[in-house]
């Protein structure tokens, strides 16, 4: 019972928290809500007997995500225009929760070990990683071995976002590779001569 | 080593991006990317002909893990038929896009470069050539990463890039996380994200509200990615202000790959008997017809080429829409037939485009005038092109419309085929205004004189012959698309 | 039309919400670094939706301990959401690039000021 | 922030601390949470305390960003080259079993492999991130926490 409890407070404290990050204007109150948000999720996955989960979203959602923002931050400036309520996106996002809705009324119930989903293909890796793998930790077994492949492209996806934020915004690689210094006046020389031929 | 190709077609292009950025060398890198994309093709046309001869899918089963439990490859009639596309396209663009990303793209980039542009080859394969549903979430990640990246390396020529990217990134992970919210409904009723295995346990146990929410998610998330009216508008910025070789790249080949995602979890997934599945087919429909006019007459409307072919795409993703809504062999075939062909057309014009734009910069009706002449291979790869989109006989184009509009009829459907046909004829307007602007008008005389190289019409050559010989010698295409649609049809029954 | 089964399943209804608040930041809000935010608590949600199917009531982290007796949430969902978040964060890393050389480039992080900016740019070009 | 010896002295001891328990995390993901990503940003994070409190030079002078480079595609090259020798050694894409003796021995130096490529892609990642967002402020001058005087002195030097 104290599970039902934990569980419902941590769901309100997160509607909480993310009504706040959305009515609150001053950008650092976001981006520090935004963190907090993570970190209660990751709160909530412990509960929910996700603990891989939750250390990763720790490290990275509340982590490396707001150390991201707040570095996007000092560069971008901190206020946000205020803005009326969007009725066209309030009908899309409530069209699409009504759908989700939807979805609920057929779904399995909520924490039955006799639902579909606890029946085929995860016993197989509960009762015979043990024997496969040898790895006490499930997770790192389904993660690894069983579906390697998609970690494989977790790795190659953290290789394209690194790629990419270099091309995007990385002067420092650019010098790295040729060797020579690399100024921020040479690397927005194209942005300076589209203004002046736009001028 | 042939045992391995389903594999290595994915593996050799996606491991040639990090050897790139060891080797940190430009001419090195572009060498690489070429031998990667040129074994991948090599790989998926054997594999493609392995498939044809025998008629059975070839299974790989990574980490020697069977269905369920692991991630297998499955290469059928189906995506056999797309992956020597998308390789084979790839590996033409690689070879003659040099110049163009010289051209373009700052010198100290181009290591980089290759490598974001080896990653969203890789993606795209691998999207095609898996048959689990999450994975092909994760290449789908991989291809869209790098695709915002060399979107935004348009910058270096026209700061439109830059918001054209971010808004491309948006509506990409919006449409990313509606698939996965799909998938998660899905494997929520299932147990299970192999496709085989969803296929075979859905019917019995998926056809509820439940259900119906998944695929709603689902279909919504790739009508984002196909760029299906209304949910297109991210596609002409991110196509006109990306790099000439970017936007050949992928004008050629990333809608096609979610066509393609689309069509195997719509019918392989689905199938037809499955509630709602009638609703989405009528929504395919419609949108798409309203696509076909929206894209078309956008593109008349059009001043600078490359919006405009960014524009025409729209609207041939409304056929290939179409094809799909009418829900039959026939129809699907016609999309698989279209799918290919406008993959090779706007691969020809892209590529085209590209070479002009290394002599005037922007490609526009002005920039371009008299061109014809002094660049006339290049024009006249244009020009099959845009005639090709049309659907004039002799090209591809017209074996694709000829196909789709012999599925509508057979179901009784004359008023869809008579707008496809009106659609279809208003594409002259704006290919006439090209015709206009590149033969029938004198080049100014302070305008830039164009030499003409090889590099700018190689490529567009390559493609617009295959286009013509599909035109002409349309059998063995028309073949594999209806063995393609029946796989489809086939394992939803 | 039993609605029923949604005061019993009030657990996915509260991530439903949650995943609303999101989405509909991430859609309506101009501001750039609000709709990358809201951007996250939408996949923060969905990711609840995920850990929610596999959770069995009364059961332990899938780790196993050899007592026989024990019963182990679903750990398949866990794995797909480890992926889902690495690549959450990824696609941040890229759109805070972006927004920074946004801003560089336009002086301003908000969509309708960058598009009157882009407009104006464009009218002049088409002027010209 | 260099200047406050509290912070200088705290991060002295704090950083081997952490850089411990990212290995901890990396070698114990068989029997506990953790694993390769979350070592590696673990890790990372040793390396960013230490280039926030000691200045960017000497951030970079322990992991130039040269290597910060070649480390993120090492990782890649290390996962999918342990798929590649397993394909060569008899087996197919990542059969980790035919890498050892038995199929256990096998699997867990596959495991242990593929998690140090994951580990050492996320961590030079996560620097290299940190090192492109810092750069970009230190052009900016907006913040200047990590712009210290030992980079002023060499740009000096350098005019």
């Amino acid at each position: 019972m104290s599970e039902f409890f934990l569980n419902a407070i941590l769901m309100i404290f997160l509607a909480f928290i993310a009504i706040m990050a959305i009515r609150q204007n001053r950008l650092f109150g976001v981006v520090m809500l935004s963190g907090a948000y993570s970190l209660v999720a990751a709160t909530w996955f412990v509960v929910a007997d996700a603990v891989d989960v939750a250390f990763t979203e720790a490290a990275v959602g509340a982590g490396v995500s707001t150390v991201l923002a707040l570095g996007t931050l000092s560069l971008v400036g901190v206020e946000e225009k205020k803005r009326p309520i969007e009725p066209f996106a309030l009908v899309i996002a409530l069209g699409t929760g009504l759908l989700l809705l939807l979805a609920v009324l057929d779904m399995p119930s909520y924490g039955i070990a006799t639902t579909p989903i606890q029946l085929h293909v995860a016993p197989h890796y509960l009762l015979e990683s043990e024997r496969e793998i040898g790895v006490p930790n499930v997770v790192t077994s389904v993660l690894a071995s069983y579906r390697g492949f998609d970690t494989f492209g977790e790795t190659i996806v953290v290789f394209t976002a690194a790629i990419g934020v270099f091309l995007i915004i990385g002067g420092w690689t650019r010098a790295e590779r040729s060797g020579q210094e690399t100024s921020p006046a040479n690397e927005n020389r194209s942005n300076h001569t589209q203004e002046k031929s736009d001028a | 080593m042939l045992a391995h190709a389903p594999i290595l077609q994915i593996i050799i292009p996606l491991l040639a991006a990090p050897l790139i950025v060891l080797l940190r060398q430009r001419d090195l890198a572009w060498i690489v990317a070429v031998a990667a994309t040129a074994l991948s093709f090599l790989f998926s046309a054997r594999l493609f002909l392995q498939v044809a001869a025998t008629g059975e899918p070839i299974i790989y089963e990574i980490g020697a893990w069977p269905a369920p439990i692991g991630i297998i490859y499955v290469i059928d009639s189906a995506n056999a038929l797309v992956m020597p596309l998308i390789a084979g396209i790839a590996f033409i663009v690689t070879l003659v896009g040099r110049g163009m990303i010289e051209a373009e793209v700052d010198a100290r980039d181009h290591t980089l470069f290759f490598s974001a542009w080896m990653l969203t080859i890789a993606g795209m394969l691998g999207q095609v050539a898996t048959n689990d549903a999450f994975n092909i979430f994760v290449f789908l990640e991989i291809s869209s990463l790098s695709a915002y990246a060399l979107v935004a390396m348009g910058a270096g020529r026209d700061a439109r890039a830059l918001p054209a990217a971010f808004n491309y990134l948006i509506l990409g992970t919006i449409g990313a996380t509606f698939y996965v919210i799909g998938i998660g409904l899905l494997y929520m009723l299932t147990g299970t994200l192999n496709i085989g295995d969803l296929a075979a346990r859905l019917p019995e146990i998926g056809d509820t509200h439940t259900g119906f929410a998944a695929l709603a998610f689902i279909a919504l998330g790739l009508f984002l990615k196909i760029a299906l009216f209304p949910l297109h508008f991210w596609l002409t910025p991110a196509y006109s202000f990306a790099p000439s070789a970017v936007s050949a790249l992928m004008a050629a080949t990333a809608t096609k790959v979610s066509v393609y995602v689309l069509i195997r979890l719509l019918f392989g997934v689905f199938g037809l008997n499955f509630s709602g599945m009638d609703e989405v087919g009528t929504l395919l429909l419609w949108l798409g017809v309203a696509g076909a006019f929206a894209g078309t007459l956008a593109a008349i409307w059009e001043t600078d080429l490359k919006r405009l072919f960014a524009q025409s795409s729209i609207a041939q993703l409304g056929y290939m829409a179409i094809g799909m809504g009418l829900m039959s062999s026939a129809g699907l075939a016609a999309t698989f037939i279209h799918l290919v062909n406008h993959a090779l057309m706007k691969g020809a014009i892209f590529l085209a485009l590209g070479g002009l734009a290394m002599h005037v910069g922007r490609v526009t009706m002005s920039s371009i005038a008299g061109v014809g002449r002094q660049a006339p291979l290049t024009v006249a790869a244009l020009l099959f092109g845009g005639l090709a989109l049309i659907g004039v006989p002799l090209t591809a184009g017209f074996i694709s419309k000829l196909y789709l509009i012999r599925a509508q009829l057979d179901q009784q459907l004359y008023v869809i085929a008579l707008l496809t046909v009106i659609s279809s004829v208003l594409a002259l307007v704006y290919v006439w205004k090209i015709i206009e602007a590149a033969y029938m008008q004198d080049r100014p005389k302070d305008a830039v004189v164009i030499r003409e190289t090889p590099a700018m019409w190689v490529g567009a050559w390559i493609l617009v012959i295959a286009t013509i010989y599909f035109g002409v010698q349309a059998e063995s295409l028309v073949d594999a698309a209806f063995r393609a649609a029946e796989t489809m049809l086939g394992d939803a029954q | 039309m039993n609605l029923s089964p949604l005061l019993a399943q009030w657990n996915y209804v509260l991530v439903i919400g949650l995943m609303m608040i999101g989405f509909y930041t991430v859609i309506a809000r101009g501001n750039l670094i609000k709709k990358m935010v809201g951007l996250n608590i939408f996949q923060t949600s969905v990711f609840m939706l995920y850990i929610s199917m596999g959770k069995i009531k009364g059961g332990t982290a899938p780790i196993l301990t050899g007592d026989a007796t024990t019963v182990y949430s679903n750990p398949l969902p866990h794995v797909l959401i480890l992926t889902a978040i690495v690549v959450g964060v990824a696609t941040t890393a890229v759109g805070y690039a972006l927004i920074i050389r946004i801003r560089e480039t336009y002086g301003t992080i908000e969509e309708d000021e960058i598009i009157s900016a882009i407009n104006a740019q464009d009218g002049h070009q088409d002027a010209s | 922030m260099h200047d406050d010896p509290v912070i200088r002295v705290i991060s002295k001891v704090l950083i081997p601390f952490v850089m411990l328990f990212g290995l901890y995390v990396q070698f114990h993901g068989d029997y506990g949470p953790g694993g390769g990503f979350q070592a590696g940003v673990i890790f990372a994070a040793a390396f960013i305390l230490n280039a926030i409190v000691f200045g960017m030079n000497k951030g970079r002078h322990v992991w130039p960003p040269r290597l910060v480079l070649q480390c993120i595609a090492l990782g890649v090259v290390l996962y999918g080259g342990t798929g590649l020798v397993s394909l060569l050694t008899g087996g197919v894409f990542l059969e980790y079993s035919v890498l050892g003796k038995t199929q256990v021995a096998g699997q867990h130096l596959g495991i242990l492999l593929v998690e140090l490529g994951v580990g050492l892609t996320v961590a030079s990642v996560m620097v290299g991130l940190f090192f492109t967002f810092a750069s970009r402020l230190s052009h900016r001058r907006f913040m200047k926490i990590h712009n210290d005087e030992e980079d002023s002195r060499t740009e000096r030097a350098k005019a």
